[in-house]
């Protein structure tokens, strides 16, 4: 209890230091309080925060005062060299993402419902509204069906993020389809679309 | 240290103890354990060897030299007044006091002649020794282990915060799409309801394209949609999309009257 | 790419002191070189570090060398401040935790069996589990013998969290010799109820 009150303003500072670099979350004021057994007002500690923050001042991690309270946090700036740590490997697209994407590519304009009949699930809402985030597909019109549908198609980002000049130049499946055909035993049904030669 | 020394005669075949020369003899006070201490007892010991150590430093006792009888003795003590208690008594315990009335017996047991010469002749009590010393060993190294800082316990990490750059969004590739589609289609085989019709995948592109020209429009005029300076095969595949789209019933064509100008609509726009 | 060779020494102090301060795992060599896109050799890096080992000099907090690599840490006796944001202290661990440890930590890799042999009882499940939840063991495989049974090792997160680069910092067995000359009474961990007149 007396520790507190009988630190001296140095010795609060290095305390306040420690605790707000090891402080998984931002330290509120009463936390800060805490700290120092409550014998420190908040004038007080308000002006060792301010102390701190600007002993910091120029350093590539900085004081800052956030919704939760005080924490010490990597400028902006070095973020593009902390992101170098991440070594996570890019994240990919679900398989469901993908082969709408595919089925949108392909079969454009389709609907929703169409490319559920297609891939035989259920295409969940999220997953075409990450394609249509990602800025890679939008609705060209509706069917004039029962509901008017939205009439999916790709966009011309989608291309451009490919590195494709146009559809055309997605890979051709003439080959799969050959394959298709001879599984299905000539069946037309299952005939795919075939790219441009 | 040694206050429990006595110099009162030797009961066993062998003396009890023998502390800095001297026959130790007498009884610890400390074997009497208030019945309601015993669970706590329990509670206070590892492990036979734990207790074993125990009885044998309490009384200054040489490991290397135990007097077995005592120790034996002292021992059952304590699992008697365990048991007496109703206690559930580990297994171990019931199996160390039979090894110890084992190694016991064993040194009342007169040794042959030949053995007692030879000096690499086993001493019944050389596993336990080695066995209370390994653990005595392990029991200091687990103390200082807890000495040392501790993440948590006695220090803390510095975890400043850095503001965490949103991902880059996953990339895709042509390749992949083909990928997708191989999937797709092998699932077809077991879903045959579906139909895959076969227009080439320009024309589904400009079947997009005119669709979303139309979007902006409402209507088009049907030879503005034909981009003269593409070529023939350009042309071709739009009027192949047109007609696709008017199949699908995507789009409506329209003419007033033989002659007029023909235009394409949106099908709720006609 | 080359914005890390085009850095001057100073920046690059700052850049790995912001990563320090805000890696939530020991940084290895690998990540530190990573960090500059393995423009700065070994040596450099160790010159860095030592250099921002040494500004820290007497600050609460200290930058230090652990198995896992570098991080820093706040300094021990800074623990009885910081311990007052905390809910509770942490538990002390059990003997039988403690001793478990000490087995796996020494005779490492050893199984379950071996661990219940030189203990004289059986290890409790929970004993290890506590153990493996905080990280500080891990299966390293299995003996070859009835039952397959798994052989447990400590982690590096071990050494780590308790301030170690190697398990041959760990404090020195007391040698058996050593351990017949013991204070008696030192060794005496626990007294018992009735101890004593």
């Amino acid at each position: 209890m007396t520790d507190a009150e009988r630190l001296s303003p140095g010795e609060a500072l290095r305390i306040l230091e420690a605790a707000l670099l090891t402080a998984a979350e931002p330290l509120p004021m009463a936390a800060l309080r805490q700290l120092f057994d409550d014998t420190l007002s908040a004038e007080t500690l308000r002006r060792l925060l301010d102390e701190l923050r600007d002993a910091w001042g120029e350093r590539p991690v900085e004081l800052v005062q956030l919704a939760g309270g005080w924490r010490f946090r990597a400028r902006p700036e070095m973020q593009p060299w902390l992101d170098r740590l991440k070594a996570e490997k890019p994240a990919r697209y679900s398989r469901a993402v993908l082969e709408t994407l595919a089925i949108i590519a392909y079969r454009q304009p389709v609907t929703r419902g169409e490319i559920e009949e297609i891939r035989g699930v259920a295409v969940a809402t999220p997953v075409i509204r990450t394609l249509e985030a990602r800025g890679w597909i939008e609705s060209v019109g509706h069917r004039d069906a029962p509901g008017k549908p939205a009439l999916l198609a790709t966009t011309r980002h989608f291309l451009d993020d490919l590195g494709l000049r146009s559809l055309a130049e997605l890979p051709p499946l003439a080959g799969l389809e050959q394959t298709l055909l001879m599984d299905h035993d000539g069946s037309q049904e299952h005939a795919l679309p075939s790219a441009d030669r | 240290m040694n206050a429990e020394v006595t110099e009162a005669g030797v009961a066993d075949p062998q003396p009890l103890a023998r502390l800095y020369g001297e026959p130790v003899t007498r009884l610890p006070r400390d074997l009497f354990i208030p019945p309601e201490a015993l669970e706590v007892v329990l509670q206070a010991f590892e492990g036979p060897l734990d207790l074993l150590l125990y009885l044998i430093r309490k009384q200054n006792l040489d490991v290397l030299d135990i007097p077995m009888a005592e120790l034996t003795r002292q021992y059952i003590a304590y699992i008697d007044a365990l048991q007496a208690g109703r206690l559930e008594l580990a297994a171990d315990y019931l199996l160390m006091a039979a090894m110890l009335i084992d190694i016991k017996s064993r040194m009342l047991l007169p040794r042959p002649p030949s053995a007692s010469d030879d000096e690499s002749a086993e001493d019944p009590r050389a596993e336990l020794v080695r066995r209370l010393l390994e653990y005595e060993q392990i029991r200091a190294a687990a103390a200082d282990i807890d000495a040392l800082p501790q993440a948590g316990r006695d220090f803390e990490w510095v975890q400043a915060t850095f503001e965490t750059s949103a991902p880059p969004p996953p990339g895709v590739s042509a390749a992949e799409l083909m990928d997708a589609w191989r999937s797709i289609l092998a699932r077809a085989r077991a879903n045959t309801h579906h139909r895959i019709s076969r227009e080439s995948l320009s024309v589904r592109e400009h079947m997009s394209r005119i669709l979303r020209t139309l979007q902006e429009g409402g209507l088009r005029r049907f030879t503005e949609l034909f981009d003269t300076h593409g070529g023939v095969p350009h042309l071709v595949v739009t009027f192949l999309a047109i007609l696709e789209l008017v199949r699908e019933g995507l789009a409506r064509l329209t003419q007033t009257e033989p002659l007029a100008p023909i235009y394409l609509t949106l099908p709720e726009a006609a």
